[in-house]
Protein backbone atom coordinates (compact mmCIF):
# COMPACT_ATOMS: atom_id res chain seq x y z
CA UNK A 1 0.00 0.00 0.00
CA UNK A 2 0.71 3.17 -0.58
CA UNK A 3 1.89 5.71 2.85
CA UNK A 4 2.61 9.59 2.59
CA UNK A 5 5.38 10.16 4.93
CA UNK A 6 6.11 13.95 6.14
CA UNK A 7 9.37 14.58 8.41
CA UNK A 8 9.85 18.24 9.95
CA UNK A 9 12.53 20.29 11.70
CA UNK A 10 16.14 18.63 12.11
CA UNK A 11 14.55 15.19 10.52
CA UNK A 12 13.89 17.24 7.54
CA UNK A 13 17.32 18.72 7.14
CA UNK A 14 18.00 14.89 7.33
CA UNK A 15 15.69 12.94 4.74
CA UNK A 16 13.70 15.54 3.31
CA UNK A 17 10.35 17.17 3.45
CA UNK A 18 7.86 14.40 1.95
CA UNK A 19 7.82 11.19 0.57
CA UNK A 20 5.52 8.53 -0.61
CA UNK A 21 6.39 4.63 0.29
CA UNK A 22 5.28 1.37 -0.77
CA UNK A 23 4.38 -0.72 2.68
CA UNK A 24 3.12 -4.02 3.18
CA UNK A 25 -0.44 -4.24 4.06
CA UNK A 26 -0.12 -4.44 8.37
CA UNK A 27 2.94 -2.26 8.47
CA UNK A 28 3.43 -0.64 11.48
CA UNK A 29 4.49 2.95 11.75
CA UNK A 30 8.13 1.67 13.65
CA UNK A 31 8.84 -0.52 10.39
CA UNK A 32 8.60 2.80 8.67
CA UNK A 33 10.81 4.52 10.44
CA UNK A 34 13.17 1.31 10.43
CA UNK A 35 12.72 1.50 6.30
CA UNK A 36 14.12 5.31 6.49
CA UNK A 37 16.91 4.65 9.39
CA UNK A 38 18.26 1.61 7.21
CA UNK A 39 18.75 4.28 4.25
CA UNK A 40 20.26 7.25 6.67
CA UNK A 41 21.74 5.74 9.40
CA UNK A 42 21.77 9.17 11.41
CA UNK A 43 18.31 9.21 11.46
CA UNK A 44 18.66 5.92 14.00
CA UNK A 45 20.06 8.19 17.04
CA UNK A 46 17.19 10.07 16.55
CA UNK A 47 14.25 7.34 17.46
CA UNK A 48 14.56 8.31 21.30
CA UNK A 49 13.67 12.09 20.53
CA UNK A 50 10.53 11.48 17.98
CA UNK A 51 7.10 10.99 17.58
CA UNK A 52 4.64 10.09 15.11
CA UNK A 53 1.43 11.13 14.04
CA UNK A 54 -0.78 9.63 11.72
CA UNK A 55 -3.64 11.50 9.85
CA UNK A 56 -2.88 14.88 11.88
CA UNK A 57 -2.87 12.78 15.80
CA UNK A 58 -0.04 11.50 17.65
CA UNK A 59 0.11 7.72 17.40
CA UNK A 60 2.32 5.12 19.03
CA UNK A 61 5.15 3.44 17.19
CA UNK A 62 3.01 -0.41 17.34
CA UNK A 63 0.32 1.91 15.30
CA UNK A 64 -0.65 -0.54 12.37
CA UNK A 65 -1.29 1.45 8.89
CA UNK A 66 -3.82 1.54 6.48
CA UNK A 67 -3.92 2.52 3.38
CA UNK A 68 -3.76 6.40 2.52
CA UNK A 69 -2.51 6.80 5.65
CA UNK A 70 -0.52 10.20 6.06
CA UNK A 71 2.21 9.58 8.80
CA UNK A 72 5.00 12.13 10.06
CA UNK A 73 8.14 12.20 12.10
CA UNK A 74 8.49 14.80 14.63
CA UNK A 75 11.08 15.88 16.42
CA UNK A 76 10.24 18.15 20.60
CA UNK A 77 7.98 20.86 19.71
CA UNK A 78 9.71 24.21 20.26
CA UNK A 79 6.74 26.77 18.95
CA UNK A 80 5.79 29.59 21.15
CA UNK B 1 -8.32 30.98 9.99
CA UNK B 2 -10.45 28.17 11.81
CA UNK B 3 -13.88 29.08 13.98
CA UNK B 4 -14.17 26.07 16.46
CA UNK B 5 -17.93 25.49 17.68
CA UNK B 6 -17.49 27.95 20.23
CA UNK B 7 -16.29 30.72 17.76
CA UNK B 8 -13.35 30.47 18.50
CA UNK B 9 -10.14 31.98 16.53
CA UNK B 10 -7.33 29.66 15.73
CA UNK B 11 -4.98 30.93 13.01
CA UNK B 12 -1.59 30.27 11.58
CA UNK B 13 0.00 33.62 10.01
CA UNK B 14 3.09 34.54 8.14
CA UNK B 15 2.31 38.33 8.60
CA UNK B 16 2.61 40.29 12.32
CA UNK B 17 -0.11 38.58 14.35
CA UNK B 18 -2.97 41.63 14.60
CA UNK B 19 -3.55 41.90 18.55
CA UNK B 20 -6.46 44.02 18.30
CA UNK B 21 -8.40 41.91 16.31
CA UNK B 22 -7.54 39.10 18.40
CA UNK B 23 -8.48 40.96 21.42
CA UNK B 24 -11.70 42.42 19.55
CA UNK B 25 -12.42 39.16 18.50
CA UNK B 26 -12.94 37.58 22.19
CA UNK B 27 -14.37 40.51 24.02
CA UNK B 28 -18.02 40.43 24.82
CA UNK B 29 -20.47 42.62 26.62
CA UNK B 30 -20.83 39.75 29.44
CA UNK B 31 -17.02 39.74 30.28
CA UNK B 32 -15.08 41.69 32.66
CA UNK B 33 -11.62 40.05 31.76
CA UNK B 34 -9.08 39.59 29.02
CA UNK B 35 -5.93 38.11 29.56
CA UNK B 36 -3.72 38.13 26.64
CA UNK B 37 -0.40 36.31 26.40
CA UNK B 38 2.26 37.77 23.68
CA UNK B 39 5.11 35.67 23.25
CA UNK B 40 7.89 37.60 21.64
CA UNK B 41 11.40 37.11 20.04
CA UNK B 42 14.01 37.67 22.75
CA UNK B 43 17.79 39.16 21.54
CA UNK B 44 19.71 35.92 23.20
CA UNK B 45 19.47 32.54 23.64
CA UNK B 46 21.40 30.84 26.73
CA UNK B 47 23.28 33.83 26.31
CA UNK B 48 24.07 33.37 22.91
CA UNK B 49 23.05 36.94 20.71
CA UNK B 50 19.79 35.41 18.25
CA UNK B 51 20.06 37.44 15.38
CA UNK B 52 16.62 36.22 14.40
CA UNK B 53 14.37 32.78 14.48
CA UNK B 54 12.81 30.65 11.68
CA UNK B 55 9.40 28.94 12.91
CA UNK B 56 8.12 26.32 10.89
CA UNK B 57 5.13 24.15 11.31
CA UNK B 58 3.13 21.00 10.29
CA UNK B 59 0.50 23.23 9.45
CA UNK B 60 -2.81 20.56 8.91
CA UNK B 61 -2.09 19.26 12.30
CA UNK B 62 -1.19 22.51 14.24
CA UNK B 63 -4.39 23.78 13.50
CA UNK B 64 -6.31 20.83 14.84
CA UNK B 65 -4.23 20.70 18.27
CA UNK B 66 -4.74 24.60 18.67
CA UNK B 67 -8.46 23.86 18.12
CA UNK B 68 -8.37 21.04 20.60
CA UNK B 69 -6.80 23.57 22.88
CA UNK B 70 -9.43 26.18 22.69
CA UNK B 71 -12.12 23.65 22.50
CA UNK B 72 -10.36 21.76 26.08
CA UNK B 73 -10.35 25.86 27.59
CA UNK B 74 -14.12 25.82 27.43
CA UNK B 75 -14.55 22.43 29.41
CA UNK B 76 -11.83 23.38 32.01
CA UNK B 77 -12.61 26.97 32.63
CA UNK B 78 -15.60 29.61 32.57
CA UNK B 79 -14.76 31.26 30.04
CA UNK B 80 -16.38 32.95 26.87
CA UNK B 81 -13.96 33.41 24.30
CA UNK B 82 -10.40 32.26 22.83
CA UNK B 83 -8.06 33.44 20.09
CA UNK B 84 -4.52 31.98 19.44
CA UNK B 85 -2.41 32.92 16.60
CA UNK B 86 1.21 31.20 15.59
CA UNK B 87 3.60 32.97 13.37
CA UNK B 88 5.48 31.11 11.18
CA UNK B 89 8.23 32.21 8.99
CA UNK B 90 11.55 34.81 9.73
CA UNK B 91 10.75 36.51 12.91
CA UNK B 92 12.89 39.30 13.82
CA UNK B 93 14.27 40.05 17.64
CA UNK B 94 10.72 41.70 19.42
CA UNK B 95 8.05 40.31 17.54
CA UNK B 96 4.86 38.37 18.25
CA UNK B 97 5.67 34.62 17.67
CA UNK B 98 2.43 33.67 19.50
CA UNK B 99 -0.56 35.57 20.66
CA UNK B 100 -3.47 34.02 22.84
CA UNK B 101 -6.15 36.11 24.34
CA UNK B 102 -9.10 34.61 26.41
CA UNK B 103 -12.38 36.27 27.99
CA UNK B 104 -13.74 35.26 31.00
CA UNK B 105 -16.95 37.26 33.06
CA UNK B 106 -14.39 36.78 35.94
CA UNK B 107 -10.37 36.78 36.07
CA UNK B 108 -9.32 33.70 37.73
CA UNK B 109 -10.91 31.66 34.72
CA UNK B 110 -9.22 34.14 32.27
CA UNK B 111 -5.79 33.83 33.92
CA UNK B 112 -5.68 30.43 34.28
CA UNK B 113 -7.16 29.39 30.98
CA UNK B 114 -4.69 31.76 29.09
CA UNK B 115 -1.54 30.45 31.24
CA UNK B 116 -2.73 26.97 30.56
CA UNK B 117 -2.92 27.60 26.44
CA UNK B 118 0.41 28.43 26.27
CA UNK B 119 1.79 25.84 28.40
CA UNK B 120 -0.28 22.94 26.25
CA UNK B 121 0.51 24.96 23.03
CA UNK B 122 4.66 24.49 23.69
CA UNK B 123 4.33 21.26 24.68
CA UNK B 124 1.62 19.72 21.77
CA UNK B 125 1.49 21.84 18.81
CA UNK B 126 3.55 20.44 15.74
CA UNK B 127 6.20 24.21 15.62
CA UNK B 128 9.62 24.05 15.29
CA UNK B 129 11.97 27.29 15.82
CA UNK B 130 15.23 27.91 14.32
CA UNK B 131 17.39 30.22 15.92
CA UNK B 132 19.93 31.51 13.88
CA UNK B 133 23.43 32.94 15.84
CA UNK B 134 26.08 34.93 14.46
CA UNK B 135 27.71 31.51 14.17
CA UNK B 136 25.65 29.27 12.81
CA UNK B 137 21.75 27.93 13.60
CA UNK B 138 20.47 25.30 15.67
CA UNK B 139 16.96 23.99 16.44
CA UNK B 140 15.86 25.10 19.10
CA UNK B 141 15.37 22.21 22.42
CA UNK B 142 11.91 21.50 22.30
CA UNK B 143 9.54 19.58 24.38
CA UNK B 144 8.51 15.61 22.85
CA UNK B 145 4.70 15.65 22.77
CA UNK B 146 2.37 13.08 24.88
CA UNK B 147 1.82 10.01 23.24
CA UNK B 148 -1.70 8.11 23.67
CA UNK B 149 -1.00 4.83 24.96
CA UNK B 150 -0.71 1.84 22.24
CA UNK B 151 -4.61 -0.03 21.95
CA UNK B 152 -4.58 -3.10 23.57
CA UNK B 153 -5.69 -4.71 20.15
CA UNK B 154 -1.91 -3.37 18.96
CA UNK B 155 -0.18 -4.34 21.85
CA UNK B 156 1.81 -7.97 21.57
CA UNK B 157 0.10 -10.81 23.48
CA UNK B 158 1.56 -11.06 26.89
CA UNK C 1 1.45 60.15 34.13
CA UNK C 2 4.20 58.91 36.78
CA UNK C 3 7.78 56.43 36.01
CA UNK C 4 9.01 54.65 39.11
CA UNK C 5 12.51 53.96 39.58
CA UNK C 6 12.06 50.90 37.55
CA UNK C 7 10.80 52.96 34.45
CA UNK C 8 7.50 51.42 35.24
CA UNK C 9 4.22 53.29 33.87
CA UNK C 10 1.52 54.24 36.08
CA UNK C 11 -1.55 56.16 35.17
CA UNK C 12 -4.89 57.44 36.08
CA UNK C 13 -6.98 58.84 33.15
CA UNK C 14 -9.99 60.26 31.81
CA UNK C 15 -10.40 59.69 28.43
CA UNK C 16 -9.78 55.84 27.01
CA UNK C 17 -6.71 54.00 27.91
CA UNK C 18 -3.92 53.31 24.88
CA UNK C 19 -3.21 49.73 25.53
CA UNK C 20 -0.78 49.88 22.67
CA UNK C 21 1.20 52.49 24.17
CA UNK C 22 1.67 50.80 27.57
CA UNK C 23 2.09 47.41 26.06
CA UNK C 24 4.82 49.18 24.02
CA UNK C 25 6.37 50.60 27.08
CA UNK C 26 7.03 47.36 29.02
CA UNK C 27 8.38 45.29 26.11
CA UNK C 28 12.45 45.12 25.89
CA UNK C 29 14.59 43.44 23.51
CA UNK C 30 15.29 40.68 26.57
CA UNK C 31 12.00 39.94 27.15
CA UNK C 32 10.00 36.62 25.68
CA UNK C 33 6.67 37.51 27.39
CA UNK C 34 4.20 40.36 27.55
CA UNK C 35 1.05 39.02 29.79
CA UNK C 36 -1.94 41.70 29.97
CA UNK C 37 -4.90 42.37 31.90
CA UNK C 38 -7.51 44.09 30.69
CA UNK C 39 -10.68 44.71 32.98
CA UNK C 40 -13.86 45.73 31.36
CA UNK C 41 -17.16 47.46 32.24
CA UNK C 42 -19.60 44.14 32.45
CA UNK C 43 -23.17 44.20 31.12
CA UNK C 44 -24.54 42.87 34.32
CA UNK C 45 -23.89 43.32 37.78
CA UNK C 46 -25.41 40.18 40.24
CA UNK C 47 -28.05 39.71 37.50
CA UNK C 48 -28.97 43.35 37.01
CA UNK C 49 -28.55 45.20 34.11
CA UNK C 50 -26.24 47.63 33.67
CA UNK C 51 -26.17 51.15 31.88
CA UNK C 52 -23.30 52.31 32.76
CA UNK C 53 -20.35 52.93 35.56
CA UNK C 54 -18.61 55.79 36.96
CA UNK C 55 -15.27 55.58 38.97
CA UNK C 56 -14.16 57.91 41.34
CA UNK C 57 -10.46 58.09 43.20
CA UNK C 58 -8.27 59.33 46.02
CA UNK C 59 -6.03 60.27 43.09
CA UNK C 60 -2.62 61.46 45.00
CA UNK C 61 -3.32 58.03 46.79
CA UNK C 62 -4.01 55.82 44.01
CA UNK C 63 -1.09 57.02 42.06
CA UNK C 64 0.88 56.11 45.19
CA UNK C 65 -0.52 52.62 45.64
CA UNK C 66 -0.49 51.97 41.95
CA UNK C 67 3.52 52.97 42.33
CA UNK C 68 4.13 50.28 45.35
CA UNK C 69 2.61 47.87 43.59
CA UNK C 70 4.54 47.94 40.37
CA UNK C 71 8.01 48.33 42.81
CA UNK C 72 6.84 45.30 44.64
CA UNK C 73 6.65 43.14 41.18
CA UNK C 74 10.29 43.52 40.82
CA UNK C 75 10.93 42.27 44.51
CA UNK C 76 8.72 39.41 44.32
CA UNK C 77 8.99 38.12 40.43
CA UNK C 78 11.65 38.22 37.91
CA UNK C 79 9.87 41.02 35.37
CA UNK C 80 11.25 43.54 33.65
CA UNK C 81 8.62 45.84 32.68
CA UNK C 82 5.10 47.07 34.37
CA UNK C 83 2.15 49.11 32.86
CA UNK C 84 -1.20 50.02 35.13
CA UNK C 85 -3.79 52.34 34.27
CA UNK C 86 -7.13 52.90 35.74
CA UNK C 87 -9.53 55.03 33.91
CA UNK C 88 -11.92 57.32 35.77
CA UNK C 89 -15.29 59.38 35.23
CA UNK C 90 -17.96 57.44 33.42
CA UNK C 91 -17.60 54.23 31.66
CA UNK C 92 -19.65 52.65 28.79
CA UNK C 93 -20.66 49.05 28.81
CA UNK C 94 -17.23 47.35 27.14
CA UNK C 95 -15.01 49.76 28.06
CA UNK C 96 -11.83 49.31 29.87
CA UNK C 97 -11.64 50.30 33.22
CA UNK C 98 -8.02 48.97 34.00
CA UNK C 99 -4.97 47.82 31.95
CA UNK C 100 -1.95 46.07 33.63
CA UNK C 101 0.70 44.87 31.29
CA UNK C 102 3.84 42.94 32.46
CA UNK C 103 6.91 41.92 30.89
CA UNK C 104 9.43 39.13 31.84
CA UNK C 105 12.07 36.95 30.18
CA UNK C 106 10.02 34.02 30.67
CA UNK C 107 6.49 33.86 30.99
CA UNK C 108 6.03 32.09 34.48
CA UNK C 109 6.89 35.38 35.87
CA UNK C 110 5.16 37.38 33.62
CA UNK C 111 2.01 35.49 34.63
CA UNK C 112 2.14 35.26 38.33
CA UNK C 113 2.96 39.16 38.56
CA UNK C 114 -0.31 40.41 36.11
CA UNK C 115 -2.35 38.49 38.68
CA UNK C 116 -0.74 39.75 41.71
CA UNK C 117 -0.90 43.24 40.20
CA UNK C 118 -4.68 43.11 39.64
CA UNK C 119 -4.98 41.60 42.97
CA UNK C 120 -3.61 43.54 44.95
CA UNK C 121 -4.81 46.89 43.02
CA UNK C 122 -8.39 45.61 43.62
CA UNK C 123 -7.33 45.63 47.53
CA UNK C 124 -5.45 48.43 47.96
CA UNK C 125 -6.00 51.30 45.34
CA UNK C 126 -8.25 53.89 47.05
CA UNK C 127 -10.65 54.10 43.38
CA UNK C 128 -14.76 53.19 44.14
CA UNK C 129 -17.30 52.68 41.49
CA UNK C 130 -20.65 53.40 41.31
CA UNK C 131 -22.96 50.93 39.13
CA UNK C 132 -25.75 52.69 37.45
CA UNK C 133 -28.97 50.77 36.76
CA UNK C 134 -32.37 51.31 35.01
CA UNK C 135 -33.91 51.75 38.48
CA UNK C 136 -31.13 53.75 40.56
CA UNK C 137 -27.44 53.87 41.23
CA UNK C 138 -25.03 52.14 43.96
CA UNK C 139 -21.69 52.26 44.67
CA UNK C 140 -20.05 48.53 44.05
CA UNK C 141 -19.51 46.05 47.21
CA UNK C 142 -15.99 46.68 47.78
CA UNK C 143 -13.18 45.30 49.82
CA UNK C 144 -11.68 47.21 53.26
CA UNK C 145 -7.51 47.46 52.56
CA UNK C 146 -5.53 46.18 55.22
CA UNK C 147 -4.18 49.00 57.53
CA UNK C 148 -1.30 48.63 59.47
CA UNK C 149 -1.29 47.60 63.05
CA UNK C 150 -0.89 50.72 65.79
CA UNK C 151 2.81 51.44 66.14
CA UNK C 152 3.59 50.32 70.07
CA UNK C 153 3.82 54.16 71.14
CA UNK C 154 0.18 54.63 69.95
CA UNK C 155 -1.40 51.53 72.09
CA UNK C 156 -2.32 52.19 75.50
CA UNK C 157 -0.71 50.92 78.02
CA UNK C 158 -1.57 47.19 79.14
CA UNK D 1 -4.54 72.71 64.67
CA UNK D 2 -5.64 72.87 61.32
CA UNK D 3 -6.53 69.66 59.17
CA UNK D 4 -7.64 68.99 56.00
CA UNK D 5 -10.32 66.15 55.84
CA UNK D 6 -11.37 64.40 52.97
CA UNK D 7 -14.66 61.70 52.30
CA UNK D 8 -14.75 59.48 49.20
CA UNK D 9 -17.79 57.35 47.76
CA UNK D 10 -20.78 56.99 50.13
CA UNK D 11 -19.15 58.85 52.60
CA UNK D 12 -18.55 61.75 50.41
CA UNK D 13 -22.76 61.54 49.32
CA UNK D 14 -23.28 62.04 53.42
CA UNK D 15 -20.76 64.57 54.46
CA UNK D 16 -19.44 66.37 51.11
CA UNK D 17 -16.04 65.89 49.88
CA UNK D 18 -13.64 68.00 51.81
CA UNK D 19 -13.59 69.95 54.87
CA UNK D 20 -10.57 71.97 56.86
CA UNK D 21 -11.82 71.10 61.03
CA UNK D 22 -9.26 72.82 63.68
CA UNK D 23 -8.44 70.20 66.37
CA UNK D 24 -6.98 69.78 69.65
CA UNK D 25 -3.41 69.27 69.38
CA UNK D 26 -2.38 65.20 70.16
CA UNK D 27 -6.05 64.75 68.57
CA UNK D 28 -6.58 61.41 66.83
CA UNK D 29 -7.79 60.08 63.66
CA UNK D 30 -10.61 58.18 65.85
CA UNK D 31 -11.62 61.44 67.55
CA UNK D 32 -11.62 62.91 64.09
CA UNK D 33 -14.22 61.03 62.85
CA UNK D 34 -16.23 61.07 65.59
CA UNK D 35 -16.39 64.80 65.34
CA UNK D 36 -18.18 63.93 62.25
CA UNK D 37 -20.67 61.43 63.43
CA UNK D 38 -21.81 63.27 66.32
CA UNK D 39 -22.66 66.11 63.27
CA UNK D 40 -24.29 63.83 61.15
CA UNK D 41 -25.18 60.66 63.03
CA UNK D 42 -25.40 58.27 59.96
CA UNK D 43 -21.76 58.30 59.46
CA UNK D 44 -21.72 56.26 63.30
CA UNK D 45 -22.74 53.36 61.53
CA UNK D 46 -19.97 53.04 58.84
CA UNK D 47 -17.58 53.30 60.94
CA UNK D 48 -16.41 49.37 60.72
CA UNK D 49 -16.81 49.88 57.06
CA UNK D 50 -14.80 52.44 56.68
CA UNK D 51 -10.44 52.87 56.53
CA UNK D 52 -8.05 56.01 57.32
CA UNK D 53 -5.26 57.29 55.97
CA UNK D 54 -3.10 60.20 56.83
CA UNK D 55 -0.83 61.91 54.13
CA UNK D 56 -2.18 59.19 51.40
CA UNK D 57 -1.17 55.67 53.90
CA UNK D 58 -3.82 54.00 55.51
CA UNK D 59 -3.37 54.77 59.29
CA UNK D 60 -4.73 52.94 62.09
CA UNK D 61 -7.32 55.01 64.04
CA UNK D 62 -4.97 55.30 67.15
CA UNK D 63 -2.92 57.49 65.44
CA UNK D 64 -1.81 60.89 66.78
CA UNK D 65 -2.37 63.92 64.17
CA UNK D 66 0.83 66.71 63.64
CA UNK D 67 -0.42 70.06 62.24
CA UNK D 68 -0.81 69.71 58.27
CA UNK D 69 -1.67 66.68 57.91
CA UNK D 70 -4.77 65.12 55.54
CA UNK D 71 -6.57 62.43 56.40
CA UNK D 72 -9.17 61.08 54.43
CA UNK D 73 -12.01 58.23 55.49
CA UNK D 74 -12.15 55.60 52.82
CA UNK D 75 -15.32 53.35 51.92
CA UNK D 76 -13.92 49.67 51.11
CA UNK D 77 -12.41 50.28 47.51
CA UNK D 78 -13.64 48.89 44.28
CA UNK D 79 -11.57 49.69 41.46
CA UNK D 80 -10.64 47.28 38.83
Amino acid sequence: MQTRVLFFGKLKELVGAEQSVELRSGATIAELFERFANQKPELASFRSSVVASRNQEFAPWTTVLEPGDEVAFLPPVSGG
Amino acid sequence: MTLTPHDDLVLLVRDPIAADTLIHHVRQADDGAVVTFDGCVRNQSHGRKTLYLEYEAYESMALEKMKEIATSLHTLFAIDGVAIAHRLGRLEIGETSVFISVSAPHRKAAFEACRHAIDTLKKTVPIWKKEYFEDGAVWADGELPPVPAATPAAKPAS
